[in-house]
């Protein structure tokens, strides 16, 4: 796997409760009140419908259903990393900033996806194609990795 | 809030006021649709792009013309035009265009108006004539069309009253667009004619994501007052592209004046927008004039077309970022770097322009007789056909960037075979 | 079947032999790259698009010259380019380039050849040097390069076996990319000095994705042979613009050939593909020339890029349809709608340079003086290499569509204006 990407992946880890105390710790705020109106739990499911609940996500959504993954990846299979506390600290992460950006209004439009966000994507799409891009894959990654969003960006929600 | 929210997403359209086909007032509209009127209204704003937009000059109005605000003058940005133009209209005013809100006071108020006597023609694009079409024509809007072009424009500019407005867009039952623009109507059947279309109509035979241009192509676009009817007619006999375009002026041996300094029969073109975009990359891809003017945009749950219609680089996050998923300086960037190589072009172009127009000036001046100066004032009238197509199109070559050079090299070409022509006329009669 | 390609994915490299940093024959590296090595292999196809590729065209060998196919003659299809370069080798044999197979017999069977003697330095881009380079220079690369630049073509022949091989673009030890060609790594270093940046050695300082252009761009490029010895130099120091590349070569009064009809100091531009991309919109966006000209490309398990390099046109579905999701008949079109464009002035510029031609000949006829020629002859110098910027660059436009026509516009000026300046000498003196 690329440096860059199990790099931030351990931040992740490592990180990840003080992120899950954050949230709860706003949990009484206006970010809760939104997370729970918003079937925020259902967040915590693999249902792609689940993201769909907020309106904003419900273009990707829409995508996602006419898409060549509709019938083997969910979201959640491209957005979040595979080990257990990593997903759930992502998805806390993900959850509490769209909670928080969407009650705010306050976030850039189109939705683009963060550097961070970026790295846990490519590194899905490796866990599923990893033998296919072996070969392909760079032999000095200190040159950087092939970026597969460059060439097949609109696969998970080509809109 | 989100439970706001929610409730503008099931509930978009507030249907507080009845609309008909003779509801001109876009405040009426706006009650209905109070997120459209707002950003609408919006188009007074004036705000300058490198080669866009517009920049808000203070004067001191007059019992003439009362405007206190205008936008700069392209004629003193670069007097040369006034070479171009002269003995034109355009020669004494021409001005950057800005918004929607100013269209119909900029024209009644140019200093255009007072070299040349207009035709109420003029108004099919500056003002909402839509139900006073209708009125004149005792419903039928062509008829209507046909009596407004003939009027003196003074009197033709008492019967509107406002901008381009919902009513030229919209139908009012439905909202779906509509063209409502006779000039466009013919002008449209006429191309697809010749695509082998017969009888083409807009309102009933464009797709959706047409409409979403055809509107906009209802004036921006070349024209021309044909005949003593002054009936406003867009050239697309023959196509879109520029050569087209000046092969039907030729074959009809229009003139929009004669040049004065050289007696050349020659040709203004005017903000062929819909023109150029057509030979372009975007649309070629389908998008369309309101994707990138009149980008959606969210408003709490609904997301609406922008209303306040302008220059997409100041709103760059909208009209590009949906479709180039690249930062707001690099798209920028983009943008310019066309921009920019077009504006140098156009600089080459109009040199050599000028050169030309000097050429020809002294040979007329060491006697030439009208039939040698002939085909050398046809090269003036083409070089300046294809300099002002770039020139007067509004987007500085965004809209078809290696169409723009092109034109402009065809141009630099016209403009020096021109030269070489005027000066192989006998030297000896040269002062 | 199933098993198998297991098999193939987790052992995509099978290491049946070992490489060394003096493994200079592909079929040996082959022996662990079969995939690469067969797609490799089929650049000997010759097949033809629009305005690129390459057709077969038979002849009866010679012992001078043993091929028995070559291409089509450039100088045949538009005789106007034996006028473009009168006086120099080019107006002798000048054919469409061909498949990397070729690049070794193409070059040594060139007519070229026959009139001037060619330095050792041709080879650098024509064969598998890598290894000739550092036995030269006793295993200093650099060295070796100086060594052979020197040598007559004909000797420094027998050193070099190989068209472009492996190891001219690959480390053996970790097949990453590395770059080879002295004449790219001093290039490249200058350039990016202009930029501020020292000492650049791509080989440690380049991303993955800039090397998969860099390797191309060791030989696709612009270039001279400076001095006595003969030293491959890429034209770089004030920037890659057209504009800055002739800037260089004024600054240095370097000339390439001396006009035969005209007595002007010409420059020929040869080939800058790389010059040129990276004024386009897909070098802006990182797209490499591998990502169009070796795409990947599925075999059983695994995925490969193909190293049959050719038109990505012969190869839309993987060259194109992962980025552009339109038909294949729709990219093919956009890219000659491009191509089509550039070709049409490039017709433009080419007449205006041979009417340029014939006038500076005629003045010269007339007894002109050089003092007098000198300034139309700088005019020629400009319109001809602006023009071949155009001309020699294989992508007829398509690689930086509106800067293509820009340079083509400045061309068409330099010409007209040097016609003019030719005329206005003492017509007294004309034949
Ligand atoms: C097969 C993988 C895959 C699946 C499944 C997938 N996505 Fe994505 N997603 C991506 C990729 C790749 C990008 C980055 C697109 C880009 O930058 O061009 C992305 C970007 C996004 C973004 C950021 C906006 C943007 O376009 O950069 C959002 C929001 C998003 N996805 C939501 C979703 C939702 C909601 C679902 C399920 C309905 C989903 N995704 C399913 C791969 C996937
Ligand atoms: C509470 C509403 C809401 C829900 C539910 C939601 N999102 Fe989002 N999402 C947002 C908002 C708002 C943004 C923009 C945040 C920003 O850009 O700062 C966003 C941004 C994103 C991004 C891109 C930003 C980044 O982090 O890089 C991705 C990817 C994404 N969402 C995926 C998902 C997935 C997958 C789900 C379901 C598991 C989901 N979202 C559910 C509101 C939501
Ligand atoms: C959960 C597993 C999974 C993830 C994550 C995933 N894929 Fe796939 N992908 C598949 C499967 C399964 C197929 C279809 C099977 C096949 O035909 O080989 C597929 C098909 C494809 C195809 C061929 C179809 C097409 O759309 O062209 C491409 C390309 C592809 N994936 C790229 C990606 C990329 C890039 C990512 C990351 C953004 C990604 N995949 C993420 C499982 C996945
Ligand atoms: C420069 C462009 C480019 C990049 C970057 C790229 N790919 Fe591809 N990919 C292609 C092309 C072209 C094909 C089609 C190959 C074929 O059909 O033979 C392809 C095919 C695939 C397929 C489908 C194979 C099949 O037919 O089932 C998968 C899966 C895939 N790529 C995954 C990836 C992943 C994962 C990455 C990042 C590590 C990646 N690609 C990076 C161009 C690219
Ligand atoms: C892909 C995006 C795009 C499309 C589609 C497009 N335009 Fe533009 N347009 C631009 C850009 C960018 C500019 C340059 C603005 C500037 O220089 O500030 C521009 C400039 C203009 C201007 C001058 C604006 C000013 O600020 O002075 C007008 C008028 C215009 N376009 C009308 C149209 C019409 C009519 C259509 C359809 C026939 C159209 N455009 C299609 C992007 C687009
Ligand atoms: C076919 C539609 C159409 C007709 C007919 C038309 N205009 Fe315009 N006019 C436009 C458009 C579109 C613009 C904005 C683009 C531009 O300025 O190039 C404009 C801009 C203007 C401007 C502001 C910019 C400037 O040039 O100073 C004036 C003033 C103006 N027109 C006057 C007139 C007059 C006077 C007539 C009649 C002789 C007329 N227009 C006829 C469509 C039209
Ligand atoms: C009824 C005629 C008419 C229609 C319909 C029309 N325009 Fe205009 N437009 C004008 C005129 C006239 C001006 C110049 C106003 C002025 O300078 O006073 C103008 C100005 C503009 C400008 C320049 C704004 C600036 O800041 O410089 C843009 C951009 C523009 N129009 C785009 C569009 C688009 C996009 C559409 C369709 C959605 C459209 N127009 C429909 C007549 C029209
Ligand atoms: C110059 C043309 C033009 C004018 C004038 C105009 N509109 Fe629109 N309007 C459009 C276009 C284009 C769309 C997008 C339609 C589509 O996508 O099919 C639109 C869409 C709409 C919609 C549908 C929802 C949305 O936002 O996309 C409403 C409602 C609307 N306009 C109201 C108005 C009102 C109210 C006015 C007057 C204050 C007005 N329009 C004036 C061109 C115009
Ligand atoms: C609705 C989609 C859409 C929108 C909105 C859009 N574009 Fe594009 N753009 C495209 C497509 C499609 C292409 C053609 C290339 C391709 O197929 O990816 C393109 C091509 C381009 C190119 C390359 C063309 C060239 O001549 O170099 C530039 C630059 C560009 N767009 C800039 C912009 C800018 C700036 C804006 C906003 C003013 C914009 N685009 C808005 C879809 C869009
Ligand atoms: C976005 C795709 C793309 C990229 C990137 C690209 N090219 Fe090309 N190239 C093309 C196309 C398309 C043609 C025209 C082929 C034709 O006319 O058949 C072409 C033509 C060529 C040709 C002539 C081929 C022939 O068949 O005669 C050469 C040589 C070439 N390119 C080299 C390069 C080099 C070197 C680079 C990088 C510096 C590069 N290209 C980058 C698409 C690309
Ligand atoms: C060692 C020098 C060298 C390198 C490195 C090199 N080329 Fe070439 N290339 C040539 C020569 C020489 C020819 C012409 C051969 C002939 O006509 O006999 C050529 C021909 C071509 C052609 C034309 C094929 C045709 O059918 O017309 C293409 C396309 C091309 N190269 C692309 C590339 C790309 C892409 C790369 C990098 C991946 C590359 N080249 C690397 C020297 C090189
Ligand atoms: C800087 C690299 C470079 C050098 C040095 C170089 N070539 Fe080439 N040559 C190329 C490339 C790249 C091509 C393919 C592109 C083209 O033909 O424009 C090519 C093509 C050719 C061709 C085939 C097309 C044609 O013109 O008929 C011949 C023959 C040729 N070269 C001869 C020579 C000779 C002789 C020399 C030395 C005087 C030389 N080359 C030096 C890079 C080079
Ligand atoms: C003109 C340059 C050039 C030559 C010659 C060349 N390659 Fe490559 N090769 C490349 C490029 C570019 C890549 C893509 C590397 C990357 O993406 O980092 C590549 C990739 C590879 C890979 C990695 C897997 C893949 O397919 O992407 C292998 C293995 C390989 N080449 C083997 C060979 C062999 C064996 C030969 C000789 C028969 C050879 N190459 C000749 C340019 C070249
Ligand atoms: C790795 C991705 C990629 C590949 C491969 C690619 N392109 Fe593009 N292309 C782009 C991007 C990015 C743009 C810029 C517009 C944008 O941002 O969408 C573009 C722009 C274009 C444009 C509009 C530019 C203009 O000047 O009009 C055309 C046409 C085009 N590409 C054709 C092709 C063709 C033909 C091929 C194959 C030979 C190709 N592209 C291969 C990514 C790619
Ligand atoms: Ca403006
Ligand atoms: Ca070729």
């Amino acid at each position: 796997m690329a440096a860059p990407i199990s790099k931030s992946l351990r931040n992740v880890t490592v990180s990840a409760s003080l992120a899950v105390a954050v949230l709860a710790g706003t949990g009484l705020g206006i970010g809760s009140y939104t997370f729970f109106y918003a079937n925020g739990w259902s967040y915590f499911t693999n249902d792609p419908a689940a993201c769909a609940n907020c309106h904003v996500m419900q273009t990707h959504y829409d995508a996602w259903v006419k898409s060549s993954h509709r019938a083997v990846a969910t979201c959640n299979d491209c957005h979040t990393p595979p080990n257990l506390i990593g997903k759930y600290y992502t998805k806390a992460d993900h959850g509490f900033w769209h909670s928080y950006a969407f009650t705010t209004g306050d976030f850039h439009e189109p939705i683009f996806m963060k550097a961070r966000s970026r790295a846990i994507v490519q590194a899905s799409c490796r866990r599923c194609h990893g033998q296919i891009v072996e070969a392909i894959e760079s032999p000095d990654p200190h040159r950087g990795q092939m970026d597969c969003l460059l060439c097949h960006g609109t696969v998970g929600h080509p809109m | 809030n989100i439970f706001q929210r929610k409730q503008e997403a099931r509930n978009p359209f507030y249907r507080v006021v009845e609309l008909t086909d003779e509801t001109e007032d876009p405040a009426i509209w706006g009650k209905n649709f109070p997120l459209q009127y707002d950003s609408y209204k919006r188009t007074v704003d004036q705000v300058r792009t490198r080669f866009g937009g517009s920049e808000a000059r203070p004067r001191t109005p007059t019992s003439a013309d009362p405007r206190s605000i205008v936008s700069q003058s392209k004629i003193e940005e670069d007097p040369r035009l006034k070479v171009m133009w002269a003995g034109y209209a355009f020669a004494r005013d021409t001005r950057e265009e800005r918004g929607h809100a100013y269209m119909l006071e900029d024209q009644t108020f140019t200093e255009r108006q007072l070299v040349v006597q207009q035709p109420g023609a003029c108004l099919h694009c500056h003002a909402s004539v839509y139900v006073p079409y209708k009125k004149q024509g005792n419903g039928d809007l062509m008829a209507g069309f046909a009596k407004v072009n003939q009027m003196p424009f003074a009197e033709a500019r008492k019967l509107v009253t406002h901008p381009v407005s919902c009513i030229d867009c919209h139908d009012p039952a439905t909202m779906a667009l509509r063209i409502t623009r006779p000039g466009f109507l013919e002008g449209i059947r006429a191309l697809k004619a010749t695509e082998g279309v017969a009888n083409y109509d807009p309102n009933t035979m464009a797709t959706r994501q047409e409409m979403r241009s055809y509107v906009c192509a209802q004036c921006h676009v070349e024209y021309y007052f044909k005949g003593q009817e002054k009936r406003l007619v867009y050239p697309w006999a023959k196509g879109l592209k520029v050569d087209n375009i000046i092969a039907y002026y030729d074959e009809i041996g229009f003139k929009d004046w004669t040049h004065a300094e050289t007696g050349a029969p020659t040709l203004k073109a005017q903000h062929p927008e819909f023109e150029m975009w057509n030979q372009g990359i975007h649309a070629r891809s389908s998008v369309a004039c309101a994707d990138c003017h009149m980008p959606y945009k969210r408003e709490g749950a609904t997301k609406i077309s922008d209303h306040h219609v302008r220059s997409p680089l100041l709103n760059i996050n909208h009209a590009c970022q949906t479709c180039h998923r690249w930062p707001e300086a690099e798209l920028k960037a983009r943008a310019e770097a066309i921009q920019e190589r077009t504006y140098h072009l156009r600089n080459l172009a109009m040199d050599a322009l000028i050169d030309l127009i000097k050429d020809i000036k002294a040979a007329k001046d060491a006697g030439e007789t009208d039939d040698k100066l002939a085909p050398i004032r046809d090269f003036q009238r083409k070089a300046q056909f294809y300099l002002d197509f770039v020139e007067a199109e509004n987007s500085m070559g965004f809209h078809a960037p290696q169409e723009s050079a092109r034109i402009l090299a065809e141009s630099i070409d016209f403009s020096r075979k021109g030269q070489l022509l005027a000066r192989s006329l006998s030297p000896a009669k040269r002062p």
